[in-house]
């Protein structure tokens, strides 16, 4: 097999000289991306949560377990009857105590829960795409690869079962089975969610294998490992990190919906247990500030995402 | 008679950065009734986008910049019973027609001229063999057509109609009730030449009509256009990069490059006297199945990109024979037979004389001399000049 | 007189044949579905000598592509053998067919469709180089492909080396193309239609170009294309293919200015020609080309052929026999039912059969009444049809006024048949090359067309 | 005229049981591996082995695994669902009584959204980048972001909470005082479904949207559509006659896969609503581990799925005389 030793460069040079037509290349997609304003602005809100679930300390205002009233563990007093009747206390700016969106039954800051949870619905979203790629792609590929054969038929025989399957029951049958952690969840939107990714990528090889360039590499004698890995994936892989995006936005609102219906891992924090916390206690109607920032944010999430991956999909695709 | 008479028409595409593509410069020709005229030249230089903006077909971004394209023939409601504009239209300043009763079709609005499409000029586009929709059958698609024009047709009479047309072309009539995929490559050429034919046009426009076929349908498809020109009286203006199809089928022709017109006049001037560079060379490239030794010799270099060109000749980059004026502004039209009587450059008058648009026509044997020799397009030659 | 016949072939190919199946799942299998797959290739054979240029010709479906792409292993035949420079190509070992990668290489068509777009002219010319394990390390592998880019005029290779497809024009597209088929120093280059997607103006500089590589390379190529001129201008020898057979074969000059097979004839009459003058015959030929899927039997081309033979003892007219046989053929189809004689306004059987009489032709070649009837019908009485068939045709119109297409058909298969529709003509040799119709059979059949068919014998013994 | 053949429409009906039975599989064994059982609710500490034993049997419980399977997988094709033990009747009779509701429910917000999202998603694919287009664009996006159950509490709020104009929950009145007549009863359904539709179809709609919108961009190219407008018509008959119609061809395939979708909002949406359809007992008897229940509203949503796989072939026909199923060429 063709080694790439020899291409890492002899000199730093060739490196460059290699390398300068591919960066080119992604400036000028970068630029197309700008060209969307929803695109920079799903990028724009995704940096804002990125930096809440990295740093949520220079965010928010308190910690997770800071309580009205009495302030920052360790905790040392009790509430009195009256204060814990005030709560859930809406925005309050310094008198009696400073929470900009309130707090909870529980007298917890929903600013600060907020900020804390923004890093456990990214990592959902990032892993569960990430991982439904991981499983979508390959399956495409090889079945689109391998088109009209024993193979393809499998894995399209596969593709039908798992549509027939409701998609939320299932998981939520997934998740009970391996017991409600964060990685069960994520890995139950995995296994339910990489149909979508792996038909388009199936579609996507068929055509491309038909390619005359493809056909051509085959002349010079190429295997197939390295039909799939240099001609088809490269040109594959712009659509799948579209779809990667998409996956990410629906694994953020299948991890809520799991935990409305209490299916959630109790001990993370997570806007879905916002949520969940305000129906349990019937505050429904009676605490604006603690019912919309959660599904504010959860929809801003999932919004970004969306968002990045339309942009995206224009950028890679080849029509224009 | 004149039928299209196309003055100093100008389009361009505007694009996101502000810059914009000529993609035809100040082009003008005539089209006489009865005759096929041709438009004949490269990818991207212009004839398509030509074609369609007589009718505001253009892409979304295209645009008229300037120029009239004057028709023999007006809008339904500004026509008298005998199809001609009435006194009072012609009479009033804001209606864009002229004294011989000729509307400037560029000065239509959108709604306006979609009276005309069709039933004045119709075209058959490009990718005809995509023309027909899928959808629906081929004789209702016809019948469409007729119901647009001519409202006070019964749905009856206009299937009758499409049923003719189609026979008229060389397909059962029987077939007005298959859909397009059952028909082969030709049938839906023909049918959508029948289509184009179904309000009697005066002007047809085919874009590309062949390219898509086989050599034979092709042939046939050709014959099929004459002899509805015979039948029902329609001027052809055709669309094509396929130079062999153009010399047999088009009484006279413009030869376009770069969005503008190089050479224009009859066929037989244009392939027999050839008087510009541009054409020179093409006919040097194209090979022909009758002769036996020939060596091509192709035009060095690339079609420029139109997008906010500078004012010299479009051609000299690839031209061997440009000089110091070629770079200073795009030569007008020169009358080919003057220049070749008495030596002297006279921009040309009469859009239907041989006419070239070189500075150099005053030295036409020579040109054409040099031409024929392979050396003179070397690209060293043409770099080191 | 041909210089070919002395060398050792290159390439041969005997009794080729190529079937594509319609896809077909598990199920289509369980449940037993008849496939019904394309012909792509039938039975063709040919010689392919050292230093030539053979052209391929013929229209769109005729198996032209996958004979080419058969040629370098992207298709394997279904039957039939296919030997480079002796060896079976079907039965290689690993090491062999490495060696073959080497020396076969592929131009293809769409120059927007044959370079990845994903990667820079180096890597993508390079690649046969890496793929091979040719050439040491990048230094030389660079070198290598420098030198190639200047060899087909992209020079100073280096404005190119890193450069995308998409920033290149076509013909710059095409001749990278060129150059990566060239980079491994190839015996024989398979170019299908190289240059049907560029201009014009470009074209003849990369025709050239192939020229001059086949000089400097020591190259054998296979010209596939759609453009008789082109085919006239590059190739020493040339086929037409017509639905999966090879109809013609030889000296390309001779088959342009004799053509003997009458779709040969019919293809070149088609052809526009830029030298005015004398107005161009039309081609004779009805119908389009049939699916390959479901080919005419006996000689492919006899549906559509204007030398259609007739059975022994007709003793009317070739012409009439023609008219009459193309009768038959429009009943099969279903084009003649009672159904459209109603819509035509056709009475009785007899205006059934002068309007099923028609020939589908240009002008030219139609009788007065035909031309008079703007195509719907001709006279009877004036062509030469012998009064049994007339009887006949008269039968099998009433049958299908009656609806009885079925009975009609058997009638007319009964009595008008042709040796072209039973028998598969084998290639003939004749003259200066081979023709597949019946035609050239036996001598019975040469006053039909006499003026060609007279050579027959004269290249018999090789 | 159908262009199906009965000899496809049978094999298609195979293909489809053979899926069906897979996913039962599947389906048993998953439920089986779930930790825990529904008899660990009814057995109380003071019962006896015996008693244990007895229940056991009673529910089929003391057979080794594939017997179970076997039995379940027979009796599934006679229409024995067996009974469940926390509602205690007959499965069979639960999914008859539920199973209409659900498709109210279900038929109606399809409906809606399949009419409302193709015709948005023909519009801003006809004009594509157009400032109408990217606003539209981004606020349909913003709207199938959010979490079903959070807008339909959101809608509670308003129209229950704050205006009192809608009920919030179930799908009769509790306690009518008005006369049972089929018209009565329909205003009242009609009545109390109307948050839940609202709900569903908020963001039910842009599914098919995004289908359609790209397609209907790409429709724009075809030369058919350059003819109808050479032809002389309208942009709108353009657009709705000759783009539309073909744009909506790839919309009938996406329909199977916006299904999954509103199944997922109809699980949460009749959990918020607290309407009797299946949805609330799919989540209900997993949780109780009530496999029999489980087992059969699976299968139906299942069957729900097939089926409306088979009908998209169906409407495929309709939409593109190109296509015969069935038939070789």
């Amino acid at each position: 097999m063709a080694t790439q030793q020899g291409d890492s460069g002899t000199d730093g040079g060739s490196v460059r000289r290699r390398w300068e037509p591919r960066i080119e290349r992604l400036k000028r997609g970068w630029d197309r991306y700008t060209e969307h304003r929803i695109g920079v602005v799903g990028l724009v809100i995704l940096v804002v949560f990125t930096l809440w679930s990295i740093i949520p300390g220079v965010f928010a205002p308190h910690s997770t377990e800071w309580i009205a009233y009495i302030g920052e563990p360790p905790i040392e007093s009790r509430l009195t009857a009256e204060q814990v009747r005030s709560l859930p206390h809406p925005p309050a700016f310094g008198d009696p105590f400073f929470a900009p969106l309130g707090t909870n039954a529980n007298g917890n800051g929903i600013l600060s829960l907020l900020i804390y949870s923004a890093k456990n619905a990214m990592y959902i979203g990032l892993a569960a795409g990430l991982l439904s790629s991981l499983v979508g792609v390959p399956l495409g590929l090889i079945s689109g690869f391998y088109g009209d054969t024993w193979i393809d038929e499998a894995i399209q025989r596969f593709v039908d079962i798992m549509y027939g399957l409701p998609f939320l029951p299932f998981l939520i049958v997934l998740v009970a089975i391996r017991g409600i952690t964060t990685t069960n969840i994520i890995i139950g939107i995995a296994v339910t969610s990489w149909l979508n990714n792996c038909i388009t990528v199936r579609g996507e090889t068929l055509s491309l294998k038909e390619r005359s360039y493809v056909e051509s590499a085959k002349v010079a004698g190429a295997s197939d490992t390295r039909i799939i890995f240099r001609h088809i994936m490269p040109n594959v892989l712009p659509i799948s990190f579209v779809f990667l995006a998409q996956d990410a936005a629906g694994a953020v609102i299948a991890q809520a919906s799991l935990a409305y219906l209490g299916l959630a891992d109790f001990t993370a924090n997570s806007w879905g247990i916002m949520l969940e916390n305000i129906k349990s206690q019937g505050y429904i109607f009676d605490a604006w500030w603690w019912l919309l920032p959660p599904g504010l944010a959860l929809m801003l999430m999932a919004a970004s995402f969306y968002f990045i991956g339309f942009s995206m999909e224009d950028v890679t695709n080849p029509q224009r | 008679m004149t039928l299209l008479e196309v003055n100093d028409l100008s389009i361009r595409y505007a694009i996101d950065d502000g810059s914009a593509v000529h993609a035809s410069d100040r082009v003008s020709f005539s089209v006489d009734r009865g005759e096929t005229y041709g438009l004949v030249g490269e990818s991207g230089c212009g004839k398509t986008t030509l074609a369609k903006s007589l009718v505001h077909l253009l892409d979304d971004n295209g645009y008229i910049e300037s120029g009239n394209v004057w028709f023999d023939g007006t809008l339904p409601q500004w026509a008298d019973e005998n199809g001609d504009a009435k006194q009072s239209v012609i009479d009033d300043p804001d209606k864009p027609v002229r004294e011989d009763g000729k509307t400037d079709l560029a000065a239509l609005t959108n709604k306006q001229i979609r009276d005309m499409r069709w039933r004045d000029i119709a075209i058959i586009p490009q990718s005809a063999m995509n023309a027909l929709n899928p959808v629906y059958k081929v004789g209702d698609q016809i019948v469409e057509a007729i119901l647009r024009h001519e409202p006070q047709t019964t749905k009856a009479e206009a299937h009758d109609r499409a049923r003719d047309l189609l026979e008229r072309v060389g397909i059962e009539p029987d077939r007005a009730d298959d859909y397009a995929h059952q028909f082969s490559g030709g049938m839906k050429q023909r049918a959508v030449i029948a289509m184009a034919m179904a309000c009697s046009p005066d002007l047809l426009i085919a874009d590309e009509p062949t390219t898509a076929l086989d050599v034979i349908i092709q042939d046939r498809i050709l014959e099929e256009l004459e002899k509805l020109q015979d039948e029902f009286g329609v001027s052809i203006l055709v669309i094509s990069h396929d130079i062999s199809v153009m010399a047999e089928i088009c009484d006279r022709m413009a030869v376009m490059y770069g969005g503008k017109v190089m050479e224009s006049g009859r066929t037989e001037d244009i392939f027999g006297e050839t008087a510009n560079p541009y054409t020179l060379g093409l006919k040097n490239s194209f090979p022909t199945i009758t002769s036996a030794d020939q060596d091509l010799v192709s035009i060095p270099g690339t079609p420029p990109t139109l997008r906010d060109p500078d004012p010299g000749c479009r051609f000299r980059e690839r031209c061997p024979f440009a000089i110091e004026e070629c770079h200073a502004e795009h030569p007008p039209m020169y009358d080919v037979a003057d220049a070749e009587s008495t030596g002297r450059l006279r921009e040309a008058t009469d859009q239907r004389a041989h006419g070239s648009a070189c500075y150099r026509i005053d030295e036409l044997e020579q040109l054409r001399t040099d031409a024929l020799n392979e050396d003179t397009w070397t690209e060293q030659r043409i770099e080191s000049r | 007189m041909d210089r070919a016949e002395d060398r050792e072939p290159l390439v041969e190919i005997d009794g080729l044949r190529k079937l594509f199946d319609q896809s077909q799942g598990i199920i289509d299998t369980v449940l037993g579905r008849e496939p019904q797959p394309v012909r792509a290739v039938d039975g063709v054979s040919l010689d392919i000598h050292k230093g030539d240029i053979v052209g391929i010709a013929g229209e769109s479906g005729c198996g032209k592509t996958t004979l080419g792409k058969m040629l370098v292993k992207l298709h394997e035949p279904t039957e039939g053998a296919i030997r480079f420079d002796g060896n079976d190509i079907t039965e290689m070992t690993r090491e062999e067919e490495r060696e073959f990668r080497k020396r076969v290489q592929m131009i293809f068509q769409d120059p927007f469709e044959s370079l990845n777009p994903r990667m820079t002219v180096y890597d993508t010319i390079a690649e046969p180089l890496k793929i091979n394990d040719m050439v040491g390390d990048y230094d030389a592998r660079r070198d290598r492909v420098k030198q190639v880019l200047e060899d087909v005029g992209l020079g100073p290779a280096e404005v190119y080396l890193d450069a995308f497809p998409d920033e290149l024009s076509g013909g710059e597209r095409q001749r990278i193309a060129i150059a990566r088929a060239l980079v491994v120093d190839p015996d024989f280059i398979v170019c299908d239609e190289p240059v049907s997607m560029l201009d014009v103006s470009i074209r003849a500089g990369v025709l050239n170009l192939m020229k001059e590589l086949q000089d400097e390379y020591d190259l054998t190529y296979l010209f596939i294309s759609h453009d008789l001129s082109l085919i006239r201008y590059m190739c020493d020898r040339a086929g037409i293919m017509y639905l999966g057979n090879m109809v013609e074969q030889g000296p390309t000059d001779d088959i342009i200015d004799d053509p003997k097979h009458p779709y040969t004839e019919a293809l070149f009459d088609a052809v526009p020609d830029v030298e005015l003058g004398e107005e161009r015959r039309r081609a004779n030929a009805t119908g389009e080309v049939p699916s390959p899927r479901n080919p005419p039997s006996g000689c492919r081309y006899h549906p559509r052929c204007a030398h259609i033979i007739p059975p022994d003892g007709w003793d009317g007219t070739q012409e009439a026999f023609r008219r009459a046989y193309q009768f038959k053929l429009k009943v099969r189809r279903g084009d003649l039912s009672a159904e459209s004689a109603e819509s035509a306004d056709i009475a009785d059987a007899e205006a059934l059969v002068e309007h099923g009489l028609t020939l589908d032709i240009p002008e030219e070649y139609r009788s007065e009444t035909e031309i008079e009837s703007g195509g719907s019908k001709v006279d009877i009485a004036r062509i030469d049809l012998p009064p049994a068939a007339r009887e006949t045709l008269v039968d099998a119109a009433g049958a299908v006024l009656d609806g009885d297409t079925e009975g009609a058909l058997a009638t007319l298969d009964e009595a008008i048949t042709t040796p072209c529709e039973s028998r598969r003509p084998e290639p003939q040799p004749a003259g200066t090359r081979e023709v597949a119709c019946h035609l050239y059979d036996e001598p019975g059949f040469e006053e039909l067309d006499s003026s060609t068919a007279g050579i027959a014998p004269a290249a018999a013994e090789d | 005229m159908t262009r199906i053949s009965g000899k496809y429409l049978a094999k298609r009906i195979v293909v489809s049981y053979l899926t069906l039975l897979v996913i039962m599989s599947l389906l048993f064994v998953l439920l089986r591996s779930m930790p825990g059982s529904f008899i660990t609710s009814m057995i109380s500490s003071g019962m006896t082995a015996e008693q244990i034993a007895r229940i056991r049997e009673t529910w089929g419980l003391n057979e080794p695994l594939w017997r179970q399977y076997l039995n379940f997988m027979i009796n599934y094709q006679t229409g024995n669902f067996g009974r469940s033990p926390t509602y205690n009747t007959q499965v069979w009779d639960l999914m008859i009584r539920r199973m209409p509701r659900t498709l109210v429910l279900f038929g109606s917000t399809f409906i809606i959204g399949f009419i409302v999202g193709p015709l948005v998603g023909m519009y801003l694919g006809w004009w594509r980048g157009s400032r109408k287009d990217k606003s539209i664009f981004s606020t349909s996006l913003l709207l199938y972001s959010m979490p079903s159950f959070w807008i339909s509490w959101l809608f509670i709020w308003v129209f229950n909470y704050e205006l009192d104009l809608l009920p919030s929950a179930y799908m009769f009145t509790q306690f009518p005082e008005f006369q049972w007549t089929a018209f009565t009863v329909m205003r009242d359904v009609l009545y109390h479904i109307a948050l839940p539709i609202m709900s569903l179809t908020f963001i039910g709609w842009v599914g098919s949207m995004l289908i359609m919108r790209p397609t209907m961009n790409q429709v724009t190219d075809e030369g058919y559509v350059f003819l109808a407008r050479a032809k002389g018509l309208s942009e709108r008959t353009v657009m709705v006659k000759h783009a539309a119609r073909n744009a909506l061809i790839p919309v009938a395939t996406g329909a199977v896969v916006s299904l999954a979708f509103l199944i997922d909002g109809s699980v949460i949406v009749e959990n918020v609503f607290n309407w009797p359809g299946m949805g609330q007992i799919i989540v209900s008897s997993v949780l109780n581990r009530d496999f029999p229940v489980a087992q059969a509203t699976f299968f139906m949503l299942a069957v729900l799925v097939v089926v409306m796989r088979l009908l998209t072939d169906v409407i495929y026909t309709y939409l593109d005389p190109r296509i015969k199923f069935g038939e070789g060429e």
